[in-house]
């Protein structure tokens, strides 16, 4: 892991683009295939592919261990937030329509909530499983 | 509510009940892997515990008052939309999960704090409340898939309960639950599938109304054969029960109160919901022998289970034997597909999820204290936990089916309705099944009552807490009360029998 | 045609993998034959005209699963032992239900078509509607997150459910580094 | 004949993949080879689902200009969910075979039973396995 410049350097100029394309991925959901799981195991691969390329330790200098575990239940609590919020406009759980006056835009702001909870629970999972994984060692 | 300009309405609680019973344990279950205290994990979950029989309560009394209750998921209108159907049947299996959820939760903290490491207590709680989550879920949706996806989540959780128990034999029968669920799930799904291929929908109550037009064309059979064998699995009817001796025994002995109590109920539950409700109006599975082949199975699980539990040295193992044995009294009440016998089958839920409560919560009172529910360990150990023992003397009595207990209520129905089939000889095998159970408990009361006590129990200076006592008790107090006061359990089952065969098709009387 | 002719080699090549694996013993290979395996799936989704699943099988089936298996096999070892004994009750199991699914599925509508129960009782409804009602031209899209929204909220939750019962079996809390918290 | 091999070859496969995955699910002991048959057959139950919603000549489910027909939507919801479901069970399966290999120092499940599952077993030793 000494003399492999080239692949660190370009490991960081890939990774921004990585994460540009989850974002891609996530917010074009709605108009060609993709969303928000697609995205978080995006975004949770160019985590595990700095974690291969720079060690473990490093990666969890970036991303803490209890940070990806904070967003496991961070993305379930958002979309039953939104659910719980359209419960309280006077909707059913997860009505959308009451979100704006408009139903068509209040479906797009619904959707895009909850496509964030997916994002942010499968990125925090898959990141978590791989730590939990990777740290396991093969000797106790 | 269909789509289209909605004004903003305000919050009404009553009508939001059947969201909410899902809902509230899943949002609890993040905030009790946010908080990373388990004390603060467990009242967290006692809260949620304790709001579920509320609520469950309130729903079923709105089924009596206005019949089924229909709630538009997303208010889209069924079956565009996931739908949640509650009628008295699973309003009544709601309740009772949510009651057996709101007695243990008190029992749970010290078990828990024993069995568990400090760190991974809250975690603990929260797979708790994602198992509620789920198989409330199972019970309250009125979609097919949906249900599949609660039961997934119900099972994932289960399996990591059951991976925490101390001994390491634990992960294996984690394991080997995970393979077995999985296979069963998704051979579930392939019934689905099946169905859906041939229906289009996955609304239970347009399936129904859909195969009864299709009609016991092949997919439709060959799904229903499907869905049997997969849930078969779930519920651990004899022989696909290979997965529950070892998971209860081996599991954390909070895992094992609640699992026993209420994760095959909710299997059963969801067989029994695709038998009346979807294939009711076709009237597929009398005409096609299910029935006699669950009956065949069930009374095979009644001796050969029970007559495996004697054998059993360890009590926690030889309760999960009487529970295969157990369950076989529930779907043999299933199987007569009558009025009688439904409610035998349905009132044995709530009987037997009393009972088993009551009985593994001993259990783990005295793994709590003597470390160990081997039967050679638990010698003499009626002198040092006497309030514990008598529970479990006294649950014990209501699993053996004695007059005044619930356990003599179901098989007093089971009982008649084996008469009503015009299949007397049933009564009298299930009299002796009920005389195999003498034999288990019977042990165990020789042993924990007349024996010697080992070095190792001598040691034992102190009861278990009271927080511990009191839901046991409690378990016990119901045994007897709804052993002798039967009205409110059996009418209650009796109304959710009526729901189910009210779907089933006037094209034949059904059953034998 | 065509799109039936390439179905049909896909699919003959998914088998021919299949058989592959349940061969191998040694578990390096049966990780990278159930890799492309999922690969082959997701092609063979694309010409089912399901792209979001065929993106979705790819990234889990062919990237995730892989990456977690290769990491076991790490920690474990890498080759199947033989069995001593031979048992044939397997093959009957498998072999019964084949037969069961054979009976099951010769009665089904024939592939492709668009006159079936699927193709015409709740699926077009989506079609019509998803647009007009969402603004959201995928309509995979807006059935999995507002016509069944409620479904991808279990699946958020099965995710969930899942990387938590990991976390408790394989977090070590002690180690150092391995928690913000806990670092110094 | 032609036209029933070509209407039926999608469940054909189908029911192949499936009945595999089950088998090495019931014959292997393997751990790691029971839960890649367990994928197996997870996998092949989504082309069960998603073969009846193909119309052919039709396209993906995205609406947009000079498009008609589309594949039913509904089967490609309800298998990306299966998708996830599957992948969550196969991540906590391997966090138990981790678990297991650490426990008994093996991941054939004949070597566990053989050992006896009902006599306390000697306290663990982590051997690595071989490579």
């Amino acid at each position: 892991m000494r003399l492999d410049v080239i692949l660190r350097i370009i490991t960081k100029l890939l990774l921004p683009f990585m994460l540009m394309f989850a974002l891609f991925v996530h917010f074009h959901g709605d108009f060609s295939p993709g969303g928000g799981f697609q995205a978080g195991v995006i975004i949770a691969a160019a985590v595990v592919f700095h974690a291969l390329v720079f060690g473990l330790y490093p990666t969890q200098k970036i991303v803490p261990m209890w940070f990806a575990e904070l967003l496991m239940p961070l993305g379930v609590a958002i979309y039953t937030g939104v659910g719980f919020l359209t419960m309280a406009l006077g909707e059913n759980f997860l009505g959308y329509n009451v979100l704006y006056f408009d139903p068509k835009y209040a479906q797009e702001r619904g959707v895009i909530w909850i496509e964030v909870g997916i994002l942010t629970t499968v990125s925090g999972t898959m990141i978590s499983i791989f730590y939990a994984f990777a740290g396991r060692g093969r000797q106790k | 509510m269909a789509a289209g300009p909605v004004e903003v309405g305000s919050f009404n609680f009553m009508d939001q009940l059947p969201a909410l019973q899902v809902a509230l344990p899943m949002f609890a279950a993040t905030l009790a892997a946010v908080v990373r205290k388990g004390n603060i994990a467990w009242l967290i979950a006692l809260m949620t515990s304790l709001s579920m029989p509320i609520i469950a309560v309130l729903l079923l009394h709105q089924t009596f008052e206005q019949g089924v209750i229909s709630y538009e998921m997303g208010g889209w209108e069924p079956p565009i939309g996931i739908e949640y159907r509650v009628d008295t049947a699973n309003a009544y299996v709601l309740v009772i999960i949510s009651i057996i959820a709101a007695i243990v939760m008190p029992y749970a903290k010290r078990v828990v704090e024993a069995d568990i490491p400090a760190e991974h207590q809250s975690y603990y709680y929260t797979m708790y409340l994602m198992c509620l989550c789920g198989l409330l879920g199972i019970t309250i949706t009125g979609d097919a898939f949906n249900a599949f996806v609660f039961l997934e989540i119900s099972s994932l959780s289960t399996y990591a309960m059951i991976a925490m128990g101390r001994d390491r034999r634990a992960l294996m029968a984690a394991y080997q639950y995970l393979i077995m669920g999985t296979v069963g799930a998704t051979l579930y799904v392939i019934g689905v599938g099946l169905l859906y291929a041939m229906t289009g929908t996955l609304n239970f109550n347009d399936l129904s109304g859909r195969i009864a037009d299709l009609g016991p064309q092949r997919p439709v059979l060959a799904a229903l054969a499907f869905i049997t064998v997969g849930l078969s699995l779930k519920i651990a009817l004899f022989p696909l029960h290979k997965w529950l001796p070892n998971s209860y025994a081996y599991a954390p002995s909070m895992a094992t109160v609640f699992l026993a109590a209420t994760a095959t109920k909710v299997a059963i539950y969801l067989l029994v919901r695709v038998y009346f409700t979807i294939y009711g109006p076709a009237d597929i599975v009398a005409s096609h022998d299910v029935d006699t082949l669950v009956l065949i199975l069930s009374l095979a699980a009644m001796f050969v289970a029970s007559f495996v539990a004697c054998f059993q040295l360890n009590v926690e193992r030889m309760l999960a034997f009487s529970s295969v044995a157990q369950i076989g009294y529930i779907t043999l009440g299933i199987s007569f597909a009558s009025q009688t016998g439904l409610t035998g089958g349905l009132v044995h839920l709530v009987n037997h999820a009393f009972m088993k409560g009551a009985l593994f919560m001993a259990t783990g009172a005295l793994m709590l204290r003597a470390g160990s529910v081997k039967l050679d360990d638990l010698a003499g150990i009626a002198r040092k936990m006497p309030i514990t023992m008598a529970a479990f003397v006294l649950a014990g009595l209501s699993l053996i089916g004695v007059p005044g207990t619930v356990g003599f209520v179901s098989k007093w129905y089971l009982a008649s309705a084996s008469f009503e089939a015009g299949q007397g000889w049933l009564a009298f095998a299930i009299m002796l099944s009920s005389l195999i159970a003498v034999i288990y408990i019977g042990r165990v009361v020789e042993v924990v009552y007349f024996r010697e006590p080992s070095p190792a129990v001598e040691r034992i200076t102190k009861e278990v807490p009271v927080s511990m006592l009191l839901p046991m008790w409690l378990m016990v107090v119901a045994c007897f009360y709804f052993g002798i006061n039967a009205d409110l359990t059996a009418n209650t089952a009796a109304s959710a029998a009526d729901v189910f065969l009210s779907a089933i098709g006037n094209a034949s009387t059904g059953g034998e | 045609m065509s799109e039936a002719l390439i179905n049909m080699v896909l699919l003959t090549l998914l088998a021919a993998i299949t058989i592959g694996v349940v061969r191998a013993r040694n578990l390096f290979g049966v990780v990278i034959l159930s890799g492309i395996y999922s690969f082959l799936i997701a092609s063979v989704m694309m010409v089912l005209d399901a792209p979001d699943v065929a993106m979705t099988e790819a990234s889990v089936g062919a990237g995730i699963s892989t990456v977690l298996m290769l990491g076991v096999l790490y920690l474990t070892k890498t080759h199947e032992s033989v069995p001593n004994t031979t048992s044939y009750a397997p093959f009957f199991v498998a072999a019964a239900v084949f037969a069961m699914l054979v009976y099951g599925t010769i009665d089904l509508p024939p592939f492709g078509s668009a006159d079936q129960p699927i193709n015409t009782h709740v699926g077009p409804d989506y079609l019509a509607r998803a647009f007009k009602e969402t603004g959201i031209p995928n309509v995979v899209t807006a059935v999995l997150a507002s016509y069944r929204g409620f479904d991808t909220l279990g699946e958020a939750a099965v995710v969930f459910t899942a990387g938590i019962g990991i976390m408790m079996l394989l977090r070590r809390r002690k180690k150092a580094g391995e928690d913000g918290e806990a670092e110094k | 004949m032609l036209e029933d091999i070509v209407n039926y070859y999608n469940y054909f496969i189908t029911l192949f993949l499936m009945s595999a995955g089950l088998y090495i699910v019931v014959a292997r002991g393997n751990m790691v080879k029971k839960l890649v048959g367990l994928g197996l057959f997870q996998t092949s139950v989504y082309l069960l689902y998603l073969s009846p919603g193909k119309i052919l000549g039709g396209t993906p489910p995205i609406l947009g200009e000079g498009f008609t027909v589309f594949a039913n939507p509904l089967p490609h919801v309800l298998i990306l969910t299966a998708i996830v479901v599957g992948v969550a069970t196969l991540a906590l399966g391997l966090a138990l075979v981790v678990r297991i290999n650490e426990a008994f120092g093996t991941i054939e499940e004949t070597e566990i039973f053989e050992n006896g599952s009902e006599v306390d077993p000697p306290e663990p030793d982590n051997k690595a396995g071989g490579l």
